[in-house]
């Protein structure tokens, strides 16, 4: 297989570096789709390993401040290029909370906060949940009822959160509450950075409908955590997570790479099945789709780096990040649904059946996709979000 | 075209009995054994009820109560291959062998089903030997209910004729599926070197053969369209209560036209469902081949985007495995590819169509 | 060709007398989708001649009351086998206009306007045009503005409707106009049978994008028409205009006929053009969109017959009308978009040009088919219906 | 990958010389004559503002500018062929024949497209005479600009090779198409027997061709693109204008979910349209190739759905031959059917994919 994507972005040499890199350091990541815990301890201990010795590299934390062991004149490019590599050779990421974490405590954190906790997050030694998804709210994070209420030196927590990634091996939180009630919406929210082994916080795995168990409930019961776990100052915990938010990506140029690889995959799968007695990629329906989603995987691409480049060149717009996760989400579902069609009453076989096709990967992505098209801010709002911000319909 | 005042009672009748009797717990249960999904009693009172007898001939059964009756197993998730058990106590009947089998279905004491390989997988082949015996050799991919069943009535090939033989289910090696349906007895049937006895088996017209592939598929087609509507009914309930920026989700215009758009998926596919077991009453086969196509074509599109569009609508919620929705998502999507998929229907349709 | 599509409905000898009749009477169609007008005097009056032959059969108006024509026992089945052997043979259908006039007469009507009305619509002497659109309103009828101010014996009539079909050949118009500005919405409004020929009315053909003119406008400026041509009372127009709108179940059963018609011609045609150097049914791609389309045909027909027979049984659901007319609409777009698409460059030649393939009706039955989308209430208001009144969505 | 600032001034100036002198009335008027579309004047006009010049190497020209220019004229409506005349200059000076035309064109005294067969046609053939004459045969069924050129530029094959010969358009039988685009100039042209002399053809490498097939479909998807934008434009203008039920259409969810959908298709199908264009640029035939079809693909289906989203949300009043809107859409509809179907892209990209 050799389909030329379009080259990303065009940090060749570097890309040659990191690509040996990872070669030789990485654990293999097993192939189930979208974001996936370490099973078991082992596991843990490798990933940990791993993210360790991308900070140690530089191709992690570059973009951090120097003193804490960036690189003078970053380049953000480069950390495309690392994203793109990684996913590229079916490597583990960076874990989504550490780096979330990272990014607030930088831009909001205190000098003592930034001291105490960026260390842990390049050694690997701390590992962070993100505390943001109520049940109650889910794509309406103004919405969020979960409260800190000041007492003392410190507030107490109570609420629940949910879809709290690798909640269960976390030992640091990174907590949106409410501490002032009276505000209206997504004033009055205020952003922490909490020990997760504090009295009061009981976290509960949460299994998905693909089977697998990545996420947690995650519930306050008067949980008591010091002033000082408020990154920024109370009531900017809105500004705070949009801000950390808005820096994930990196994560488009890798998911856009996870669709190549299984776009190849399915070419590669398609030549070997028959379908009425000739093979698949003789069929102009199945080489039609096959021609159409290449097509549509290299307009994502392009979505997301155009994106880049408009941030990068102080030109966003509101459409770009919106437009981007809509196309890559709804083109992930379309590709795994025509992938389980594509094999027949094949295709009902899943992970554990010997006859299973490829280990049942299809049908664990396919169940899996509509992850995307829902956390995150769903489609629905991503249209509005476009509609009403970027064409300027009326509410 | 309507459904009858007797076939809306038969419809409640089922719906009702399967909500007591259906535990969609038990199919979320890790390595759920066949046995914690139906139990031998659950197999009388369904017989109890006449929903294994439902087409025998003598008994006046039609594929149309048939398909109320399936429709309701998809709606209630349930594992009780009721519709093809029902199957193999018509064709006994009416090809004469396997009278005991026969009753037995009828009277709850046991379940027969039908093992034939999918549409794409050479036919399992049958050698006729001097003594009256049938040998098969082959292989059956997907048995709805081959784990349950006590008896089999396999679709063999010898040469161009078509035959059906009564096999105990013992005498084939069977293995569990693991499939997307976590709701369903689904077994892998190896054949090979099974010998079956003189008078356990019967040469059959294109007809009969022909009767129980589309009997097949179309219960496929029917249970699918009943999942969807449960799926529809779990959307509209929770997009009434669920409340986003202050209002009921299903107050905004855009959740309203995807249910809406569920709904009439729903409602094409179910009525193009009974419209083909109409037809396979009417006893012209290509009228019914074409009417089954039909239904498979609009019902796999229909009731597989309409589950899609409750797992959206549902949000997170949807995504746990504590919830039912995937459990009926996941029986649509199987419903949509094995006896004939919607790619397959529609190939057919085009290839008869000169 | 010889598709079985299912039997509609099994009148069998009735089908064959109507077949006989339709084949000896009938003058051509144009091979141009939708409601087209006649083009000319000369086709205007052989239209003329033809329905009211149908009248004259009894194929027609067997439904009116005994006084007027119609027949005892009257079974609504035969309507739809008249409907569906008309538009087999491509033969004109009853005047939209005129058939609505006679419903709202025959339920709401007067003796006097009975007797006075009913007879020139069998003759087809009359021709009635139907003015419910307006400019401003759209598929949202409640927010009509044609206002009719009572006057003396009579009401003065200010104000513009559209989507006038027949109106430059039309003497008679079935009017809906808002009589009590006052009331809510819907309630105020009121029905009129009146002359076209009254002055202050002023009749605007209006060209669709098909390059056809069809439809009119028509301005009404201070025409005073007499009380005695309110139909049923005043403030009853919603009520009168809701039922003579039900009754166009018939429609429906002829719309499928020409689905089946159309891709009859379709398949036809792909037998003769070539894909890619191989016959286009050949390709598995063309194949299975072909296959889709009989299918959604012939669920076309299901919902149909199925809204009819539940209308028979008086058991009719909210969702069987917007139903039917929503799957109708979409598929029949779907249906001509694929014949365009299918005659790949070909597909840009229109009527007039040499080597337009069929006279280049596929291009302008693509284009009229976004009418059936947005007319007679479009698919978003069609979707709200179901939404709401069916599944009980909250407004 | 982002527009440079000259080429945001270049879209800017274009786009408004061509909302000053693009008349879409005379689009609709009957029989609309070429002359009522556009005049000599205008050609010499743009060419002033250098836009049939920008792909002369010796001004340094790129695809990737004349992208930019290209939207512009489909975001118009504009009958001028500028891209076909600005790349038959490029291939002139490129190639070495046709100083003179290269010339006219790039100063405005005359206009000059390419003519070619549809891709999936018989290619026009081409005989070498003992004089250094080749003689054409053949057909090219869609040239748009071929009524108001001077000259076509004739894509022909001899044998396994490929030629461009340079024909006064007056040789050729030219015959004015009927077609679903209102808002240009389409014409079949007949080359049967047409001999071309010494000097003023050549044969070409595949790399010409190939660029010359590949730049033509390139500049039908950029101007879809631009047409697409338009009708967003217009549509999002509307429904918030347009009122229903005593509030904007716009404020409806649906309504503002079809409206985000199109502005989704039409970003990405402009992404890959300028994308394909810097690959012309790059020069490598592979890559650019590959990149064509992409924006075909992606453009073809975006920009048709959004013409038909654009028409639906208009009601009514986009029905009328009067509105604009359909001028667009036709142009749309013809941009994706000519010089390589959506389904020929496609098919490029599978059997690229090896």
């Amino acid at each position: 297989m050799s389909v030329d994507w379009g080259s990303g972005t065009e940090l060749g040499e570097l890309r040659a570096r990191v690509r040996a890199f990872v070669a030789g350091h990485a654990p293999g990541r097993a192939a189930r789709a979208g974001v996936r815990s370490p099973e078991n301890a082992a596991e843990l201990a490798e990933l940990r390993h791993w993210i360790a010795a991308l900070f140690e590299a530089g191709y992690y934390g570059a973009d951090w401040p120097l003193e804490f062991g960036g690189a003078a004149g970053h380049d953000p490019r480069r950390d495309v290029v690392v994203a793109e590599e990684i996913a590229r050779a079916r490597a583990p990421m960076h874990l989504g909370g550490n780096g979330l974490a990272a990014s607030a405590l930088i831009r909001f954190g205190s000098d003592e906060q930034k001291a105490r906790l960026l260390p842990a997050i390049r050694s690997c030694d701390d590992l962070w949940c993100q505390l943001f998804s109520e049940p109650g709210a889910g794509s309406d994070l103004a919405g969020m009822r979960t409260r800190a209420v000041p007492d003392g030196d410190g507030y107490v927590v109570t609420g629940q959160k949910v879809w709290t990634t690798n909640g269960h091996w976390a030992n640091r939180g990174y907590l949106l509450a409410r501490t002032d009630p009276d505000m209206p919406k997504h004033k009055g929210i205020t952003a922490f950075a909490i020990d997760m082994d504090t009295p009061g916080i009981d976290v509960r795995p949460l299994r998905e409908l693909t089977g697998t168990s990545d996420f947690n409930e995650v519930f306050f019961d008067g949980a008591r955590i010091p002033a000082t776990a408020v990154i920024g100052t109370p009531g900017q915990g809105w500004i705070v997570a949009n801000a950390s938010l808005a820096e994930e990506r990196n994560g488009v140029s890798a998911a856009v790479v996870d669709l190549q690889l299984a776009w190849e995959d399915l070419y590669a799968l398609a030549q070997k099945i028959e379908i009425e007695g000739r093979p698949a990629v003789e069929q102009a329906d199945v080489r039609q789709r096959f021609g159409a989603l290449r097509a549509e995987i290299r307009a994502c691409a392009l979505l997301g780096q155009s994106s880049f480049a408009r941030w990068r060149a102080g030109r966003e717009r509101v459409i770009d990040a919106p437009a981007g996760k809509l196309w890559f989400s709804e083109l992930n579902l379309r590709l795994h649904e025509f992938a389980v069609d594509l094999l027949g009453a094949r295709g009902i076989l899943t992970e554990g059946d010997l006859d299973a096709v490829d280990g049942g990967r299809w049908q664990d992505a396919y169940l899996y996709a509509r992850a995307y098209t829902i956390a995150g801010g769903s489609s629905e709002i991503m249209r509005n979000l476009i509609a009403e911000r970027a064409l300027g319909l009326p509410r | 075209m309507l459904l009858s005042d007797e076939q809306v009672s038969l419809a409640e009748a089922a719906r009702d009995w399967l909500a007591e009797r259906t535990d969609l717990a038990a199919a979320r249960a890790d390595g759920a054994a066949l046995a914690a999904l139906y139990s031998a009693d659950d197999v009388r009172a369904a017989a109890e009820l006449g929903l294994t007898s439902l087409l025998r001939p003598a008994e006046g059964g039609t594929f149309a109560d048939l398909a109320v009756v399936v429709e309701e197993l998809g709606r209630a998730g349930s594992p009780l291959p009721l519709g093809q058990a029902a199957l193999v106590a018509r064709l006994l009947d009416q090809i004469g062998i396997g009278a005991a089998v026969s009753d037995a279905v009828a009277d709850g004491s046991a379940l027969a089903v039908p093992a034939a390989a999918e549409p794409d997988d050479a036919a399992i082949g049958g050698v006729p030997g001097a003594d009256g015996t049938l040998t098969l050799a082959g292989r059956a991919a997907i048995v709805v209910g081959g784990l349950g069943a006590a008896w089999l009535l396999v679709s063999a090939a010898i040469g161009d004729d078509r035959a059906l033989a009564l096999v105990p289910a013992s005498s084939a090696a069977r293995t569990a599926r693991t499939t997307l349906d976590l709701s369903r007895d689904i077994a892998a049937v190896d054949l090979h070197g099974v010998t079956v006895p003189a008078g356990d088996w019967t040469r059959v017209g294109a007809d009969v053969a022909d009767t129980l592939d589309q009997a097949l598929a179309l219960i496929h087609t029917l249970d699918a369209v009943g999942a969807a509507g449960r799926l529809l009914d779990m959307t509209v309930g929770y997009v009434k209560e669920r409340e986003q920026f202050g209002r009921p989700i299903g107050s905004f215009q855009a959740v309203k036209h995807h249910a809406a758009t569920m709904a009439v998926d729903i409602e094409a596919s179910r009525l193009c469902g009974h419209d083909a077991a109409r037809a396979l009453d009417g006893g012209d086969l290509l009228s019914a081949g074409t009417a089954v196509a039909v239904a498979g074509s609009v019902a796999g599109e229909g009731t597989s985007r309409a589950a899609s569009t409750a797992l959206q609508l549902h949000g997170g919620m949807g995504f746990t495995w504590e919830h039912d929705l995937h459990l009926f998502l996941r029986r649509i999507k199987v419903d949509e590819l094995v006896r004939g998929t919607t790619r397959q229907h529609r190939e057919r349709l085009f290839a008869t169509a000169g």
